[in-house]
């Protein structure tokens, strides 16, 4: 992967000026996977990042579902039932690629081989608490597929959310009030406003997107360093 | 034991006994063995623990075995889904139980089961809801939760081919769970698309060796 | 595999008159394997037992080195070095055979699959510990191998020796004083003299060889029961 | 990350640092990597502890590693053969430790490094020497020893084939260690008789996946 290339999509803002929409969030997010790096993109938004992978990136996708070197969506003919993607959506084999029972895909998750997960978040604390499975609502049925598994497993957890929710609360938060799926498991925060480094020393902010430091540190309750 | 090839579904899940933990294969509908979920509702088995991914989907296979309230108890690790109204209905109402398992915890759980491991510190888990009465240990700065393993009394496997020692391959996506669970359930039930001569399977590529399996039907609509 | 049938050997003596020799005791334990039974035969005697076994057992040959349907020793061009059984030797494939690795094929002995092992032993005690890999001599180099897997994995754990040492020592005896493989995992003794159920009742002489019950009492320490 | 395809032996076992944990395939010669060992040999890394099921035969090979003193330490199942001489006279001679494990449980020990799994209880060995020393406790009525993960610095492995990702697949009881200290290495190194395209590969019979392999190199003898 170059990670100098442009995203995909010269309709796109420049980054940097103003906040990123999902497909900008996953291009941004496709810039910082290594050549090569073996990658499992969690259902939801973060399969977008695949989009904004390009073919010569070497990037090898796993599917916790018991594949590795997974090809894009399958489409019309190319659809097969016995071949689906964690989501259970169809999709297709790359040249190389492995087919493997659940035992053995959550050992190589668990054991710490895959390079990079992406997941989606309803909340992150500063010293990387991750909470994606569970609102805690009491009507709500718990439901945990392999998020646990992943956010413990990866050697680096980027979280791929919006900053804020609809109603305005910060998602990066000092606390996570949701219950949890993993502790101190995520690295990095990409978001719509800024992406964030959870390192040790706190909070750094690495870039911003038509905000500044100040603005978000104003709207934070958690404090910001500078890259 | 010498495996039993089943000309019918129903006669490959005969003599099921109420109050069974039943394996159930399959990761949505791919390696699903709807015949043989089918046949169980049929056989008419009751009381049951079933230890799926799932927790059934629509009104068919795993759903309609819940429907029927034949099921005491679902182990799994991912309930709700776009169209699981037939195990939220039943879960909301008080009616079945649930135990919800991290999708790597229940196949290494299985796992366990199968390979005569007693318990296992795994480290998916610690800290959250899920881990919450489980003894923990931290080992090298990381803290492990102690899990136990999952038996069956009964897996229902689908597989791709079998021979007629018992052999069974797979394909694709739709190995998941199968392997796992024929090893973890006293008595192993499989639902292939085709059974071939032993011989046929190439040695090196057979995933679920013939020890394994008790009961093999080949799908009726296959 | 035909219980009824008589040794392969038509030369051996009757069993019941006299000792056996290894090779009637071999023949003596494949009677008592049951039709289709996936079987371990450890190292040394005990791989005799296969020569006993018809081809219409149905009995199926594990060897922990990763292969299920093991067939007889290779000769001539068919010798393979890739294929060998647990002791190094080259062996042979039938139809239906699979290949697995190392922590598969042990899940599989620890996991209570196989049917039978049958092993041998330097002692036995009356209640089911198997001492059969350290002398205890001090400059013994201790070497273990599968030995405490198949012990304590097989559902029958079958024992092939002789009753006595070269020296006229009992090997069945009432605690082994040779360090233990495993703890009260023995099944069955299968030995030249007789054949013994190890029973929470004690020990049952099921058959002997040549010898009485009140012979055999005579000269091992531990009560004896009947059949 | 890519794999690193090698020219030569020596150029596979680069960097193999002094103080190493070293995991070696094979059983018996089935499966041995015996070119990476010849080129550790030369490599000239010392003070190592070798993970393997046996301790050497005659003079080559894992013996020749011995011979020259480059091996503090042997864990193993085995030790003891007709022709394991340089490991007995090292042993005699208080010059080499030795850890005996039980052969599942090493195989286990290197699966649960692989898989994450922080310590697991385990049957084997209960009651006998071998667990001396070892944390017990009694589950469902049976003793269970527990065991903790062997992990290597590096694993020199053999495979049959490897296609240019790395993805191994191997010939059968020539396939033993190889894929499990597969998993249990930060350096994986195989050497193997054929490199063939990506693609050859039957998906289905990769015993190997590539994300466990950094470097292969194609016998020169093959």
């Amino acid at each position: 992967m170059n990670p100098d290339r442009p995203t995909m999509d010269a309709e796109r803002r420049p980054l940097g000026k103003s906040p990123l929409d999902k497909h900008d969030i996953a291009a941004r997010i496709a810039r910082d996977i290594p050549h090569g790096a073996f990658v499992n993109l969690g259902i939801g938004q973060p399969t977008l990042v695949a989009d904004h992978l390009s073919a010569d990136s070497g990037v090898v996708l796993h599917t916790e579902n018991g594949m590795l070197n997974m090809g894009p969506a399958a489409q019309g003919d190319a659809i097969d039932p016995d071949l689906t993607n964690a989501g259970k959506i169809p999709v297709t084999e790359l040249p190389g690629a492995a087919y493997f029972h659940h035992a053995d895909s959550f050992a190589m998750m668990r054991g710490g081989h895959l390079d990079v997960c992406v997941l989606g978040a309803f909340q992150v604390s500063a010293d990387g608490d991750l909470a994606n499975w569970h609102t805690g609502a009491p009507d709500a049925i718990p439901a945990v597929g392999g998020a646990m598994d992943l956010a413990i497993g990866a050697k680096k957890v980027f979280v791929m959310m919006t900053l804020f929710t609809k109603t305005g609360a910060p998602k990066l938060v000092p606390q996570c009030t949701y219950p949890l799926t993993g502790t101190g498991c995520v690295d990095r925060v990409y978001t719509d406003l800024a992406v964030f480094d959870l390192t040790p020393q706190g909070v750094v902010v690495r870039e911003t997107f038509g905000a500044t430091i100040d603005d978000l540190a104003g709207r934070l309750d958690l404090p910001l360093l500078p890259a | 034991m010498t495996v039993k090839l089943c000309a019918h579904a129903d006669e490959a899940v005969a003599g099921i006994k109420d109050g069974s933990t039943v394996l159930v294969g399959g990761f949505g509908m791919a390696g699903m063995p709807v015949e043989l979920i089918d046949a169980l509702i049929r056989q008419g088995a009751t009381d049951l623990t079933v230890v799926s991914n799932n927790a059934g989907n629509g009104d068919t296979g795993l759903a309609a075995l819940l429907a029927k309230g034949r099921v005491r108890k679902v182990v799994c690790s991912f309930p709700r889904q776009s169209d699981s109204y037939v195990f939220d209905g039943l879960y909301r109402a008080g009616r079945i139980e649930l135990e919800v398992v991290p999708q790597g915890s229940l196949a290494e759980r299985m796992r366990a089961a199968g390979a005569g491991i007693g318990a296992f510190f795994c480290p998916t888990g610690a800290g959250t809801l899920l881990a919450e009465g489980k003894e923990t240990r931290v080992i090298d700065g990381r803290t492990y939760v102690l899990e136990y393993p999952i038996r069956g009394d009964v897996a229902l496997i689908g597989a791709h081919r079998a021979d007629r020692m018992g052999n069974l391959v797979y394909r694709k996506t739709a190995r998941n769970f199968g392997p796992v669970m024929a090893t973890a359930a006293t008595t192993v039930i499989a639902q292939v698309r085709e059974v071939v001569d032993t011989g046929v399977l190439d040695p090196e590529s057979v995933v679920t060796p013939s020890i394994y399996v008790d009961r093999v039907v080949q799908e009726a609509t296959a």
